[in-house]
């Protein structure tokens, strides 16, 4: 369930990037984009009443019910990434607008 | 003496040139001469060693051979001749060391391709010769003529690395003699590889629809370097040919199909593209306002007859095209230069421009005069020899259409030899011409070599139909029949020796009669007969524009390759554009947009399979 | 040793020095490309595990054959690149820095995650070096759809590892042996779409008209040649092992590569300009070194590779530079250029007919390699499409070049007088490194057996090629 | 090769000459007759050819002495091959396409000459003259290498040989009726007779290559023309009307063909040179390709394709 609900926001995500022109709205759909993908890797490591895959001292055996940690570990890599991206967009965002005064692409004229 | 061992010393011998060249021009380009003397006399030399292999850095391997012999000697001859131009045009190039190297390593690249052992090395050669020259054609008048050249060799040598891999990936050699043997049996693959092979050919060779090239690189090439192009590059596409019937079992492995007159169809086929050639060949030089295209189209007419006679592969056939091709090369070679001289001394190829240069310079009149009947195929020159062959081939097959387009040729020669020799030679000389002076003896040598040669070889074509018989036997090809000078053709002789003869004899009669009346009286060239007006213009009285109007018009309005091959390049710019349009647009959304289109057929896809 | 770490963490470390002593970031980054290429000489092939945990679970660097090739290639592509350009990294040092340690790191990596994460930093790395110079719409766009392309490229990760449960390449490559190649036709084709974003494959690099046809003589050859080669790398490390399919995918990807080689020589010959017509010829080899990869022809696809990257790092420096000075790239304004800098334009014939595989020349090497590959494979249509493209191929780079060598206009001989009045000067450091690579073009496509053998051993030219020999990666395992 | 193959050559030539010109002064007469005037006597081209030898000439170079020169040898070289009623001064000498290409030589040598004159007149004479002979020459040569193929030969008295086996039934003429109307269409224009006349022209271009001629130098080209008409007139008594037995029936053919030729041009206009080309073109171009084809298809036992 989970995991249609993330490809559906990578698809809205997607759609975004299709049908706007205007290059903060690009930098939101590109987030809405990843924040699908990473439920959805988070989500592939989900197993149904596991717990989670620390060992202490009352889940000591390796055998026990663990989600699968890994793509929680992917997860918070992708999210720093995705940080830094948005980041950079923006800072181009910024200086695209000091340049053309305005956020829209089709206002700035390609040159081919 | 080693083949592999003067390669090298070639390649050496050039990069020598090119850093002499770029310390002293002049004395790089009397290396070229030098250079080109010492690879002819060491190919002649050659010839003690027939059958021998040899072997460089591990990949070429070279064969010296009668055929590798033959077309190395004429290659040689007139790199050697042309070379004779180059310090007078030392001066006039912008990258005068670039050329010399260029000149020698094209050089390399010819021998190279006609002593190949495999294909492999053809291939390589061929690229060499190809991109080399190339950098040359454009130091003259023209860019788009080097494109042009260097595209439509790229067909060719699609065609030959086509070829070779897949003859490699279906026999495992590379070696020429053993690789097209299975194709005998295989009639299906023989036509594909046949087609593809003999496409190099093809487009070096000029044939048509590949004629485009010719006349805009040989027209605008520097002049010392069209006859080159013209006497010696192309005469790569006629080793590619002779390959191609000779060593590929043509004959053989189409016996079962379809055969027109006894010719296969496929084969049947290139003469008639050989046939087109001469005719649109003759058509074009007919109508060319440019001394230099005249000789251009002109060439591409004779390759025609060198494509027939050679894919005629028979006795008489195979050896007139040979032959044809040493005499075109020379006599081409011959009158390009003569035309370089004109062009030397007066800045211009136009022939309407020209006029009277005969008062000027007798002695390059006289080798334009042979070097142009010979290559109208007019006795007692090479040309005529050459040209009797393969018509007399042609009749023992009774191949009409073919026959009719060398008749067409033939006679259409008359005429386009004619146009320069009338309008650059004779008639009143243009007043800014008047002050001319004459060419130096180092230009008169060659130009003197080669139509010496051209004619010896249309008294006495003995020596060299011997070669050509060895190269014959050598494909299993009966070789032709000799008697003294005689030629035993299946219709007739020819005795080229006689004819000579004979015509001196009448000659001399001649001379004879016209010594015994009264001596005539010298009268300028503007007092002539002219209906009673006064005319002082020299220029306007020198009838050389439109030469043969009345004739032209009748074809005015001809289709033309030139236009249909700048279509083709406007609509690959034009795909161009669509792409750019299409995949490029600096909008992000189209890119993400076909992102999308793709994901959603393979989703598609994965669904439905 | 640990050596192979040092490639990724050295660059790295002075990465973050350089922020501290800004005005050295340019000599450090000469010391990180140095030492980098210094490594290269003494690095033995292995394996590294990074963090204890033991393959297939942990993060691993390899070093087998093919990696160390790339690195080679990469690492001198960088050397040359920024001593050529030195002038024009100004402020830049840091990032070049950071982008060496990424584009290390995606070709050593073992790890598809880890790649992933290197792929990214070397992205960040390509955006900001894009935008240099005032770029930034286009810049924009670049990070636009290189972040779509790897937010697709970790979806396909997450769905292989939701199939397989493993992330080591070697790993991996077993374990999708064992099952129906259509099963990972999904996961393949989102990788596919990441890498192909970098590698310039249409239709998903429209970025590269922007980033490319306005970069100076220090971005356009980096990536053009040391991102263009590492993402190709490790497209073919990718395509043709670890995901190796043989579907109607594999059709579709073809046709993809065959389609982006041919049109890619289409708009090349359509253009005027000369970055535009380097930047399609590159998007073209790009299709034709992804189609040997997905054929499984992995000798010639890195035969061409280097052919070309090497190749287009000499003619972008010097476009670029060109470019900077002048204010323009049309050809017919640039008439006549290399008549006053000879070196420079022998380097940049020599590279061009290298490209267009002209013998003399190591491109020569490669196509024949190439041809041979597609052939022993009996398919006749691709070949006969790469030969197609070649001719126009040829018809646009000889025009370039004839047309720079030579001035004056259509029909007029070519003399000095006609010459561009455009000036250009060009650094002795660009000089020498254009001069150097051209020779070593000439060098090795006459003595080809010199890269080989060094690299490989003996390795004649008609030798079949035989992928097991380069490929090696066992991930540790 | 001897001197008495020489001899014979010159006994040829002077033999070729004088029967030729008489033949012309009656044909003058001819001409006249159908044109109702009285005309001059039979020797009268005697007297005009030695009136011109005799009178001082002029000349505009040395090309223009030597192209005469060469025009002349040329021609009398071509005599010398022809055979005539089987009697032949160089045996061996007469294949067909020698005796067209010498002809060549010295049409190029008087075409040199005339535009070496440096009068425009004769360089549009040449170029009419060029451009007709790629008229008429090509269906003649056709036709030649349908027979060719056919008698596998190319020797012009091998070809009359081949026909006087028999009565006249085995005349190419009859054999290949269309073939030979095909070349007697094409000796009208190798005569320069009308309608084909366009490179001579008097009124229109001053009889173009012959304008700037006076003296020996007119003299000497009177002779070429006469020589070079029993030539073309001769190649066709060979080839198509058995050549002659004897030397009487030689030259009653010969005489009758040539008479005719020069009747039937009496009656017609003239084309001009494009007009003459497309002619040729159409009609017996295309009447030169069936007959070819006949031939071929015929001897090749109706196969030509398979």
């Amino acid at each position: 369930m989970i995991q249609y609900f993330s490809i559906i926001l990578m698809l809205i995500g997607i759609f975004g990037l299709l049908i706007d022109r205007n290059i903060l709205k690009l930098i939101v759909s590109l987030n809405v984009f990843e924040i699908g993908l990473n439920l959805f890797i988070v989500s592939i490591g989900f197993v149904n009443n596991g717990i989670a895959p620390i060992l202490t001292a009352n889940n000591s055996s390796s055998n026990l019910n663990f989600v699968d940690p890994l793509p929680q570990a992917l997860v918070l890599t992708s999210i720093v990434i995705g940080l830094g991206i948005t980041s950079l967009g923006l800072a181009f965002a910024r200086k695209i607008y000091k340049e053309y005064n305005t956020f829209d692409l089709n206002e700035m004229g390609g040159n081919n | 003496m080693d083949l592999s061992l003067m390669a090298i010393l070639l390649l050496i011998g050039s990069f020598i040139t090119y850093f002499v060249s770029r310390s002293n021009k002049k004395v790089g380009s009397y290396l070229t001469i030098l250079i080109t003397l010492f690879a002819l006399m060491y190919v002649y030399i050659l010839k003690n060693n027939i059958g021998l292999t040899y072997e460089l850095f591990g990949v070429i391997t070279f064969k010296v051979t009668y055929l590798g012999w033959y077309f190395s000697i004429i290659m040689a001859t007139v790199y050697f001749s042309a070379a004779f131009f180059n310090p007078f045009w030392m001066e006039k190039f912008l990258y005068p060391s670039q050329y010399n190297l260029m000149y020698l390593l094209s050089f390399l690249g010819t021998i190279g391709l006609f002593f190949s052992n495999d294909l492999l090395t053809i291939f390589i050669f061929w690229e060499i010769t190809v991109w080399t020259s190339t950098f040359i054609i454009p130091l003259g008048k023209s860019r788009k003529a080097g494109v042009m050249y260097f595209v439509i060799s790229s067909i060719g040598s699609m065609g030959l690395l086509f070829t070779l891999m897949l003859m490699y990936n279906k026999v495992g050699t590379l070696e020429i003699s053993k690789v097209f043997n299975m194709l005998a049996n295989e009639p299906k693959l023989a036509s594909i590889v046949f087609v593809m092979f003999i496409l190099s050919g093809l487009t070096k060779m000029g044939i048509f629809p590949f004629h485009i090239w010719l006349p805009q690189a040989h027209g605008n090439a520097p002049n010392t370097f069209s006859p080159v192009l013209s006497g010696g590059l192309v005469k790569m596409g006629g080793f590619i040919t002779f390959l191609s019937v000779g060593v590929f079992p043509a004959y053989e492995a189409f016996k079962d199909g379809l055969h027109i007159a006894g010719i296969p169809i496929l084969i049947y086929i290139m003469m008639l593209l050989g046939a087109v050639s001469i005719i649109v060949g003759t058509l074009m030089a007919i109508k060319s306002e440019d001394a230099k295209k005249l000789l251009a189209y002109s060439s591409v007419a004779n390759g025609g007859y060198i494509l027939i006679g050679i894919l005629l592969a028979d006795q008489l056939g195979l050896a007139g095209g040979m032959m044809h091709m040493l005499n075109h090369a020379f006599a081409s070679a011959a009158s390009f230069l003569a035309i370089a001289v004109v062009a030397y001394k007066t800045n211009t190829t136009k022939i309407s421009e020209l006029g009277g240069m005969i008062h000027k310079m007798p002695v390059t009149y006289t080798v334009f005069l042979i070097s142009i009947i010979s290559l109208a195929g007019i006795p007692p020159m090479g040309g005529f020899v050459s040209k009797w062959l393969i018509i007399q081939a042609l009749a023992d097959k009774g191949l009409l259409l073919i026959a009719f387009a060398a008749f067409f040729g033939s006679i259409g020669s008359f005429l386009y030899v004619f146009r320069p020799l009338s309008a650059v030679f004779l008639g009143q000389v243009a007043e800014r011409n008047e002050n001319l002076t004459p060419p130096s003896n180092m230009m008169r040598v060659p130009m003197i070599f080669l139509a010496g040669l051209v004619l010896y070889f249309g008294v006495l074509p003995r020596g060299v139909l011997e070669i050509i018989g060895k190269i014959q036997a050598s494909v299993g090809i009966t070789p032709v029949e000799l008697n003294g000078q005689a030629i035993m053709a299946v219709n007739g002789n020819l005795d080229a020796l006689k004819v000579f003869v004979i015509f001196g004899f009448g000659f001399v009669l001649a001379l004879l009669l016209f010594l015994a009346f009264k001596k005539p009286r010298k009268v300028d060239l503007m007092d002539t007969y002219t209906s009673a007006e006064f005319i002082y213009t020299k220029e306007l009285y020198h009838y050389a524009h439109d030469f043969y109007a009345p004739f032209e018009r009748l074809y005015g309005n001809h289709p033309s390759v030139e236009k249909w091959a700048d279509q083709i390049s406007y609509k690959v710019k034009e795909v161009g554009d669509l792409v750019n349009k299409v995949f490029f647009n600096f909008n992000p959304s189209l890119s993400i947009l076909w992102i999308t289109v793709l994901i959603v057929i393979i989703y598609l896809g994965g669904v439905i399979i | 040793m640990n050596l192979q770490i040092l490639l990724i963490a050295i660059p790295l470390l002075l990465a973050f020095l350089s922020l501290l002593l800004k005005k050295q970031s340019n000599n450090l980054l000469l010391v990180a490309g140095v030492m980098n290429v210094a490594f290269l000489t003494i690095i033995q092939k292995g394996t590294t595990v990074i963090g204890g945990f033991q393959p297939p679970f942990g993060i691993t660097l390899v070093v087998d054959n093919y990696s160390f090739m790339a690195l080679v290639v990469l690492n001198i592509l960088f050397l040359t690149t920024i001593l050529m350009s030195r002038n024009s990294i100004e402020e830049y040092g840091s990032v070049l820095l950071v982008a060496m340690a990424g584009l290390n790191g995606m070709i050593l990596t073992g790890d598809i995650f880890n790649l992933f994460v290197f792929l990214e930093i070397t992205s960040i790395t390509a955006y900001i070096l894009a935008s240099k110079n005032n770029n930034y719409k286009n810049a924009f766009h670049y990070l636009v759809i290189g972040t779509l392309g790897s937010g697709l490229f970790l979806f396909g990760i997450a769905l292989l590892y939701g199939m397989f449960g493993t992330l080591n390449m070697h790993d991996l490559s077993i374990r999708i042996a064992d099952v129906d190649s259509a099963v990972i036709v999904l996961p393949t084709f989102m990788i596919f779409i990441g890498l192909a974003v970098e590698s310039k494959l249409m239709p998903f690099s429209s970025w590269v008209k922007g980033v490319l046809g306005n970069a100076d003589d220090i971005v356009a050859p980096l990536i053009a040649g040391s991102y263009a080669a590492t993402s190709l790398f490790v497209f073919g490390r990718l395509f043709s092992q670890v995901l190796v399919i043989d579907s109607s995918l594999k059709i579709l990807l073809l046709t993809i590569t065959v389609v982006t080689l041919v049109l890619g020589e289409f708009a090349a010959f359509s253009k005027s300009k000369i970055k535009e017509i380097l930047l399609f010829s590159s998007i073209g080899q790009a299709g034709l070194v992804a189609t040997l990869f997905v054929s499984g022809l992995v000798l010639p696809a890195v035969l061409q590779l280097i052919n070309n990257v090497f190749s287009k790092v000499v003619l972008f420096t010097i476009t670029g530079k060109i470019a900077k000075d002048t204010d323009t790239d049309e050809i017919a304004e640039l008439r006549g250029i290399f008549a006053d800098h000879k070196i420079i334009g022998v380097s940049f014939t020599i590279a061009s007919l290298s490209l267009l595989g002209l013998p003399l020349f190591f491109g020569f090497y490669s196509k024949i390699n190439v041809m041979f590959g597609l052939f022993s494979l009996n398919i006749y249509l691709i070949p006969a499409l790469i030969l197609f493209s070649t001719i126009i191929e040829g018809a646009y780079f000889i025009r370039m070049l004839l047309n720079l060598w030579n001035t004056g206009e259509e029909g007029e001989k070519s003399k000095l007088e006609y010459k561009t009045d455009k000036i250009v000067s060009f650094s002795k450091y660009k000089k020498i490194g254009v001069l150097v690579i051209s020779i070593v073009i000439v060098l090795m496509g006459i003595f080809p057996s010199l890269l080989l053998d060094n690299l490989y051993g003996d390795k004649t030219l008609l030798n079949e090629n035989n992928p097991e020999y380069i490929f090696e990666i066992k991930g540790g395992m | 090769m001897n001197l008495i193959n020489f001899l014979q050559a010159i006994g040829i030539v002077l033999f070729a000459f004088i029967f030729q010109t008489s033949l012309t002064g009656i044909n003058r007469k001819i001409t006249a007759r159908i044109q109702r005037r009285r005309g001059p006597v039979w020797y009268q081209q005697f007297l005009d050819i030695f009136k011109a030898l005799t009178k001082t000439s002029i000349t505009h170079g040395w090309i223009y002495d030597f192209g005469v020169i060469m025009a002349l040898g040329g021609i009398a070289a071509t005599l010398m091959m022809v055979p005539i009623a089987g009697f032949e001064s160089f045996p061996g000498m007469d294949n067909i396409f020698i005796i067209t290409y010498l002809l060549a030589v010295g049409m190029l040598g008087m075409a040199m000459s005339a535009s070496g004159s440096g009068n425009p007149w004769a360089a549009i004479g040449v170029s009419r003259a060029l451009t007709s002979m790629l008229a008429y020459d090509i269906p003649f040569m056709l036709v030649m290498i349908g027979l060719i193929f056919k008698f596998d030969t190319a020797s012009l008295s091998n070809f009359a040989a081949l026909q006087q086996t028999g009565s006249i039934v085995t005349w190419n003429i009859i054999k290949y009726p269309i073939g030979g109307f095909v070349a007697l269409i094409s000796l009208q224009g190798m005569l320069g007779k009308k309608p084909f006349d366009n490179f001579i022209a008097p009124a229109e271009i001053a009889s173009g290559p012959m304008v700037e001629y006076g003296g020996k130098h007119l003299g000497m080209l009177f002779i070429l023309h006469e020589l070079s008409t029993f030539i073309e007139v001769g190649l066709i008594v060979n080839i198509f009307f058995g050549g002659g037995p004897t030397v009487i029936a030689f030259l009653v053919k010969y005489v009758i063909v040539y008479t005719l030729t020069n009747m039937v041009s009496q009656v017609l206009a003239r084309f001009k040179v494009d007009q003459m080309v497309m002619f040729y073109y159409k009609v017996p171009l295309a009447l030169a390709f069936i007959q070819g084809f006949i031939i071929v298809i015929t001897n090749s036992g109706g196969v030509l394709w398979f």
